[in-house]
């Protein structure tokens, strides 16, 4: 056990550092072309797709190497590159998954952000039961022809790609029924609408597929694996951003204790309300447990092992601390949390939210929310660790026993 | 001993619910969001119809002469439905307020106004460091002729900008004083401040020597900490009576859906994780009636315990609130977390109370002072 | 609504103030003979069985006069009567269920305690699942012939009788097979051994009956119908403690108050540090917000009507609260809050726990354990509420549908 | 960086696993609860052997030269069989202390003696007020004559009926200074306090005009507040890891129980409410194993944030350790009541230290002082 970075790290570290103080955007990024602009000087300096095979343009670094970038980024408060889905989950998929001509013809444009890619997994009625997707996949002889509806689809109003999960089998188990593939976004039988939320923005849209056409070149892996495929993708992102989340909370924190000693209470500034400091303390012991847990994370991430289904220990714990956090930040600041609008100056949040969106206390404390959700709500990620880390058995379930509820 | 509601009480909360079911759907929710005023004068005049708008007043100011457990069934009903209005702000802060601590002469005028619905009212009773102790307020109002001019900044003024009169406390030559402004007045600059729940409206308010008569003062001057003190409970059991109501939306939303919607092959309500979350629901929506009826009534009832219960009340339903509704979204899921979906209405609508009239924190202090002093 | 008490009331509370003052017992009960003669005292009275019909030796009072008696023994912390399975439970059941031969035969006896009871319900494999208990009555004829063995059977080393469930029928559902009797104690075929709990004393025993002998005369109810008595019985005690036991949280909290009097921290007494106000408020508010629940509960009752499924709220709500306010209390008070020996006066409970015995913090805190345990878990009071309140449709088990887990 | 055991420290943690699960069963630990000393003294001899009493000395002094890394794998498994006898005390409060503070001439004499296994030690940081500030220390040392007496109360002093050696904080006229008592002196008296936990054992200690020579001192005089300060710091994060080895056995327990214990015709383990439970018995396990080796690192390893671990440590394992082993209880049911059922050694081990060497509030307190103080 050393938790002492090395010295290639540090240099490492220090090199990522100066590199994003001299090109850090100076003005705020507001359009998506800047967004790109920012995104290709990522690219060009080698921080995109670190972890990629370099002969698809990726840098075959470390995961140390990719989380230290990242938490830079953070650290610096960068705005985020685009492509995120692109970057985070279709790539992996296509680095392990897809055959060399796929790899060939997509990763590259994903890395330099000339196609942007969204992700095409949850259903209305397929959310935490993932399996129970309902769109299809029929095959025509040389093309698919998909029929379904999706949601929580995020960049989708931007995507020209979309990576598909659609059943192509209904007759026989429900996980075994489905297939992955690539969608090509621009064609008449996809219609893109966005999905408003709680913070009054729409970060997601759904996705209806009329009749849309798949080329029989864009199908992954083999037929009735995509709910396999599905499984590995989930988690290729954990070590990447293990230590950025923390930075992002331990700048949320900071900017919390500032307001803390902005306001003041019975002739004293906030920060020294023995209650403010019990939370105040009480968060940041969570924060950094966080941070600790990265590290063990990035341990077996840099000796080549996957934490498999502790990354549910990973998703469950930060989620839920997000949405302890929060409440408590929205206790400090009063009413100050809430607002959208007319928020004096030193009772803005002023860095990125989770999400990578500049953003209020408000919209954080909203988005907190959704953390527990998506992606495995915390409800199954405990299932997951009940049963596959703890080996408690497994619940009997209606589309199990085959009763009906 | 009898801890039900009486006959009329069930028929007044039950004509609220039909008439707020009617008249204050979601659909007029969303419609005010987008509304520069917020609210809907339609609604306001059928309110005052209703007599909602004097409930709690004398007869002989056009009120129904009703107490606190009638206004708190009423608020439960609005925060139910989400309301979105000054309803809160004219009846409790300006109508109470008065009640508390008004001249025959400024009740006559404003009571009967706002029952008939003519006028609006608030309180600003938050200032830059949100201390709810009315000895921390910081607006000054020195002496000028027979008058005084009021100074200072105000934050979080609920309604202020559909105000006839505002109730302002100020620290005058005297003392703490509770002075009727005119949110109209020169010197008064209103800045709107936009909170996640669109239903509820906020101003900063600065008032920069803003003129008052001696016809201005509720109360006599610097005697207002007990009129604030004595209002702030008020507020505080109310508000909790709409949180209540915007809980229990959020429990009933909750439970209907785990009914119909189906994962796994089954209804999410036979899950354990589901169905143990809904029953801890029910048990802080169930917890925070008692703590919000009991408090209305000892209030209206002049009881012993009467300003701890409020600050019991106040402490416990903040809580509980954040629990059910927060707990309402994970049961939803995602779908929980659109904005097409009625659940942030009310969610929203708690959360924006929880702050105000005292936060969890200032209660459990005077629950505490309370306690340890009548030992 | 109008929570003000009654002059009839208030005159009955002064009047058993009175009494209770007047009689309450010099010195500390210690021998099973001192309870027994208090219990007497109690009886003689009318302060027990006042719910019970006169003819049988009860005191037809309403229920409020019930709870008021209850509150003010537990205000001038009373010792509790002996025989509290009879009075709560067994006696109760004959009440409702009985024949009028059996109703003159026990419930004098109980309320005199006489005879003393207990109830032999639970067994090592049947706890939260009641209904798959195992113990046998087979019908001889004459008399039945009882085997198995019960558990968590209080007042087991001291009772002449026992409220037994056992199985009559071995093939109609579960629920269905089961028969209440009443049960000789004293016989061969009986053997009480202690069980010793986590708190260092044995208020329970184990039960095992070895063809103990049943008369038919025993049977309660019909064949069959044990399950349903059972069920009536929970909850007949719900009223009559409900104002005792908030009364005994308020004497607690006032020790903890004055205990955090004594203490200093910072050179200021420990109740002005703001923490520790923060902590004494909340729970207080909770214990208040019990005892506002009580007065809607005894509402109820007054009324005639039965809180049903309600007393699952109840129980959820007591012992959930208790379990908190014993992890609070040893917060305020640090080890001191541990001690079984040792500890300063001032750092003591003396005043009853939650069960009747006086006791220490320590006592109290771990015996908080129990009550989300005992009589119908927290989980399973969850499941009522869910289902029986809420309408939430039954999980999926594998006793129901017939699959094996 | 590495945040994983060497080879090294797995072998340390399956020899120390292997021993104990031989020596220190459950029947032994409820044997010493019955011996009038507490503990044994013949597994005391075979820990001298295996060399875990002088794990963390120098060893020049007979000691291991190992870290905090390796002395809080050995004390999680301490916690997890709920060891009794005073190896803590020795080892971390005399041992850790004398490190800090002690002349080589003490070291050379208290070090090799506990870790031979033939003498035994204890601190005495608590007083009747149970401040762990050690400015707070209101026991006083006048001089007398070269050396000083010592008067005062401690309360909570661990294992001082088998200490040789007690450290023991008081005001000298040089400011607060720590004095080596022999617990045997004129002048001391020791009288039982018997907590829940009955492997621990603690005293109340009074020191009436206590003679000590000017040898006894440990360090400066007048400067023990900073080694009182980094002692409590390591006290902090070895307990935790105890209570870290607690919480984990309650855990297996409880898993292992949800496994095979049924109801309604299948393994509990099968309903969401027992499995949910368990995860998040094991998120919180594993976040405090992180935050007790991760201290415990950066205490040997001198890093910046290491004082600033160390009450994260504390603060965030006293409440996982109270979920986990409270949850444990539940999720057994009425088993887990029961003296019988082994459950309750390792629940009351984690809670008997909950409160030790720092709350969690005072550690909560030092974190924001770190932290607000480093921006």
């Amino acid at each position: 056990m050393d938790l002492n970075y090395t010295p290639e790290d540090i240099a490492f570290r220090k090199q990522a550092r100066t590199w994003i103080e001299q090109n850090l955007p100076k003005k705020e990024i507001r359009t998506l072309e800047d967004r790109l602009a920012w995104h290709r000087k990522l690219f060009d300096a080698g921080y995109l797709g670190m972890g990629w095979p370099k002969e698809y343009g990726g840098g075959g670094a470390r995961p140390m190497e990719q989380a230290v970038v990242a938490d830079e980024m953070a650290r610096a408060n960068a705005p985020a590159p685009t492509n995120s889905l692109g970057l985070g989950i279709v790539g992996p998929t296509i680095v392990v998954h897809g055959t060399d001509a796929q790899k060939r013809r997509y990763l590259k444009k994903i890395l330099s952000a000339e196609e942007l890619w969204c992700q095409l997994y949850s259903e209305p009625n397929a959310g935490s039961d993932l399996a129970a997707l309902r769109t299809s996949a029929v095959d025509q002889g040389d093309h698919f022809l998909v029929n379904g509806q999706k949601i929580w689809t995020s960049a989708g109003a931007i995507a020209d790609w979309g990576l598909l999960l659609a059943r192509t089998d209904t007759k026989v188990a429900k996980h075994k029924g489905i297939s992955c593939f690539l969608m090509n976004m621009r064609q008449p039988g996809v219609d893109v609408r966005p999905l408003k939320q709680i913070t009054g923005s729409s970060e997601f849209c759904e996705v209806y597929m009329t009749n849309a056409r798949d080329e029989k070149s864009y199908q992954i892996g083999k037929l009735g694996e995509g709910w396999a495929i599905a499984q590995t993708t989930l988690g290729y992102e954990l070590g990447g951003r293990a230590l950025a989340r923390i930075t992002n909370y331990a700048s949320q924190h900071s900017r919390l204790v500032e307001a803390a000693k902005r306001m003041r209470r019975h002739g004293k500034p906030l920060i020294e309300d023995p209650l403010v400091r019990q939370k105040l303390g009480r968060i940041w012991a969570e924060i950094e447990v966080e941070r600790y847990q990265a590290l063990r994370t990035l341990t077996l991430l840099e000796r080549g092992e996957h934490p498999g289904a502790g990354g549910s220990l990973t998703k469950l714990s930060y989620s839920e601390l997000e949405k302890r956090f929060m409440e408590l930040a929205l206790e400090i600041l009063g009413p100050y949390g809430q607002l959208t609008e007319g928020a004096p100056k030193e009772f803005q949040l002023e860095i990125d939210t989770a999400v990578g969106e500049r953003g209020s206390w408000a919209y954080a404390y909203l988005w907190s929310r959704a953390g527990t959700i998506y992606a495995g709500s915390s409800e199954i990620q405990k299932n997951v660790i009940g049963e596959r880390i703890l080996g408690l058995p497994k619940e009997t379930r209606a589309d199990r026993v085959g009763g009906k509820a | 001993m009898n801890f039900s509601f009486s006959d009329d009480q069930i028929l007044l909360k039950n004509s609220v619910r039909a008439a707020l079911d009617e008249q204050c759907k979601p659909e007029h929710v969303r419609a005010m969001f987008d509304d520069p005023k917020g609210y809907s004068a339609e609604l306001w005049g059928e309110m005052a119809k209703l007599g909602w708008l004097g409930l709690p007043f004398p007869e002989e100011q056009g009120g129904a002469g009703l107490g606190l457990v009638e206004l708190a069934l009423l608020l439960e009903e609005m925060g139910r439905a989400a309301y979105p209005g000054p309803f809160f702000t004219t009846v409790v802060l300006g109508g109470l307020g008065l009640m508390l601590g008004g001249s025959a002469a400024q009740k006559d005028k404003w009571l009967s106004a706002f029952a008939s619905g003519k006028a609006r009212a608030t309180a600003a009773l938050l200032e830059e460091h949100l201390d709810w102790d009315p000895a921390a307020t910081a607006a000054t109002a020195p002496k000028a002729g027979s008058g005084w001019t009021l100074s200072g900044l105000k934050r979080f003024v609920p309604w202020a900008h559909t105000a006839d009169v505002v109730l302002v406390p100020a620290r005058s030559p005297e003392g703490l004083s509770l002075f009727l402004v005119d949110p109209k007045s020169p010197g008064v600059t209103l800045t709107p401040m936009v909170g996640i729940d669109l239903g509820s409206r906020w101003s900063e308010m600065r008032l920069d020597k803003v003129a008052v008569g001696v016809d201005a003062i509720l109360g006599r001057p610097g005697a207002a900490g007990p009129v604030v003190e004595a209002l702030l409970r008020r507020a505080a059991v109310m508000s909790s009576a709409e949180m209540l109501g915007a809980a229990r939306r959020c429990l009933d939303m909750s439970v209907e859906y785990a009914k119909v919607r189906e994962q796994f092959g089954q209804p999410i309500g036979s899950y354990q994780a589901i169905r143990h979350r809904c029953a801890e629901m029910l048990l802080e929506a169930e917890n925070a009636h008692a703590a919000v009826y009991y408090a209305a009534w000892a209030l209206t009832a002049g009881a012993e315990d009467a300003a701890v219960a409020a600050s019991i009340c106040k402490s416990y339903v903040n809580e509980a609130a954040r629990k059910v509704c927060g707990d309402a979204i994970q049961v939803h899921g995602g779908i929980g977390f659109t904005w097409e979906y009625d659940l942030h209405l009310y969610m929203k609508r708690a959360k924006g109370l929880e702050p105000l009239y005292g936060d969890t924190e200032y209660h459990r202090e005077l629950i505490t002072r309370h306690v340890t002093s009548s030992r």
